[in-house]
């Protein structure tokens, strides 16, 4: 719908079809019939605007809720500053009726102000529509020249890696202390003779300062302890999982 | 001629895009690229052909007054929606600005595309953000904006001088800026 | 300047093709257009560019003797990555040497451009090709690499023992092993 027309000619022709979907928002409305008072904006009529948009918007024939919401806002606050305008002054009233008046027209002063700003930015002459840059440059060329570096040190490095990561796995298992089997058997049964009374097992480790060699000890010991159960010649005791393991001579 | 006008000169010539002074001493060693710039602008003063700066760059176009003659179409090279063309408008007079400001000028929500639209014309980038709850990510012009549309800075934007005096610029106040985003921005 | 000049002038600039008399008489009505060319030509004689005609078509261009400001080549310092810089240990400590060996050697494929690096930097060159099945390539050190290395010649390379010695040769230990394994050959 061309605006100009509608204003201009038909006034508030009842025929006209009236809708919100050409405006862009409640505050493009106001500005246009703000606009169709054809005085400065800062010398329209507040309340005659209020009128305007409250009868554009009684007589827009199809209002879409999902558009409209932000109109109906609009249509209220603008009835509640009409209002305010018409009511005797209220001297506590913060901020006045004169000071959202002067707001609202404010605000469509700098929504006039980017709207002509705009179109003075599209009248420009400008690139492509008016002036023209030159059809076939022929460019100017960076060209990136790779200066490779690296150093003695890297290169050596990288052989020493490369040799490094090639060169067959060779295992060595250090030498540990243990204790055999044999040995922890011939010592348990020995010691077994004074063990009068439950013993733990430790008790027939020997101490040693090496921790991995007293681990060793331990385990063959434990070993030592089932063979010799296994025997027949002592007997073993545990209260429960991981309790002390206790031993004896067998009865 | 001297060498190093006619070196300027080749080199605007031949770049496919507005170059600096900076730029142009990459190609150009030694002298006085600004005053070669001047005497190059002035020889071409009346020409078919101008040189102008914008926003710091330099680059020939053809005169404005000639565009009948080069014209093909009448069609503008990048129509843009009257959202997007006040959106525009909207940025450039008051940059750095967040989207709710936009809206808040406008008085409606703007859709998703729009600020893309501008964004992919090459006209408008965003510029951090602004150091306020939410931390709004900041919207400004180009460069490219500036070529496209003959301004040599911002400064040149028409009537700018104008609306600041008529305090048209000013950043709104809180409750308006308010009022909009508690609507919620939707992305 | 005369207006058909100007006219001429500014469609010659825009257009992305050279002109013929006719094509410009289709932008620029009436006149004189063979006289305006004359006119300009002169004009632009000892600019950084000139009016140059070929064939009956016309274009503005950049005079040749600035051709050469329009390129600009700078120099970036590389590191050259690892993969290469072992790939280049390689060919140095056994050349000449074919692709597959350096493969066989390394433990790991090389892309294709590791070997492309390694003669772009000036430091590998091919050495004719290997009289076995496929006839592969060969690959050896340059002068270059010499030079840049800081060595004599190739039996300047310190061996297996001076490696050994410096800690060069120490197995890996495993978390470095594994980074190598996951990274494969990344260039």
């Amino acid at each position: 719908m061309d605006r100009a027309e509608f204003f201009d000619g038909a006034g508030r022709d009842e025929a006209l079809t009236l809708s919100l979907d050409g405006w862009e928002g409640p505050l493009d409305l106001l500005l246009t019939l703000a606009r169709s008072q054809k005085v400065d904006l800062r010398e329209i009529s507040i309340l005659a605007l209020v009128q305007q948009y409250l009868a554009y918007l009684e007589s827009a024939e199809s209002i879409r809720l999902e558009i409209a919401a932000d109109y109906l806002v609009m249509a209220a606050w603008l009835a509640y500053l009409k209002s305010c305008l018409l009511l005797p002054t209220d001297p506590e009233a913060d901020p006045s009726p004169e000071e959202l008046a002067w707001r609202l027209q404010q605000r469509l002063a700098r929504l006039d102000a980017m709207r002509n700003a705009g179109a003075r930015l599209m009248g420009r002459d400008r690139i492509g529509r008016d002036v023209f840059a030159r059809g076939a440059p022929e460019g100017l060329r960076l060209m990136r020249s790779s200066t490779w570096q690296s150093t003695p040190y890297e290169l050596y490095a990288a052989y020493g890696l490369v040799k490094a990561r090639t060169q067959p796995a060779m295992h060595i298992v250090a030498h540990r202390a243990v204790m055999a089997l044999d040995e922890a058997i011939e010592r348990v049964a020995r010691m077994l003779g004074t063990a009068v009374d439950w013993m733990r097992i430790e008790a027939f480790v020997p101490p040693s300062l090496d921790l991995a060699y007293a681990k060793s000890a331990l385990a063959s010991s434990f070993v030592a302890a089932l063979e010799l159960a296994r025997q027949g010649r002592l007997e073993l005791s545990q209260d429960g999982p991981f309790a002390p393991l206790e031993v004896r001579a067998a009865r | 001629m001297n060498d190093l006008v006619r070196a300027v000169e080749a080199v605007l010539f031949a770049a496919s895009n507005p170059l600096s002074p900076d730029e142009i001493a990459l190609h150009v060693a030694g002298g006085d690229i600004a005053a070669a710039l001047a005497t190059l602008a002035e020889r071409y003063t009346g020409h078919g052909i101008e040189l102008v700066e914008r926003g710091g760059r330099w680059h020939f176009q053809t005169a404005p007054d000639l565009a009948h003659l080069l014209r093909r179409t009448r069609e503008e090279p990048r129509r843009l929606s009257r959202a997007a063309t006040e959106c525009l408008a909207i940025i450039a007079y008051h940059e750095p600005v967040t989207r709710a400001e936009i809206e808040a000028i406008r008085g409606v929500q703007i859709s998703k595309g729009t600020i893309d639209v501008l964004m992919e014309a090459g006209w408008a980038r965003t510029a951090g953000r602004r150091e306020s709850p939410g931390r709004p990510l900041l919207y400004a012009t180009t460069p490219a904006f500036l070529t496209h549309f003959g301004l040599g800075s911002r400064r040149d934007l028409p009537g700018i001088d104008d609306l600041k005096a008529a305090g048209l610029l000013d950043p709104l106040d809180e409750e308006e800026a308010l009022s909009l985003e508690t609507r919620g921005d939707e992305d």
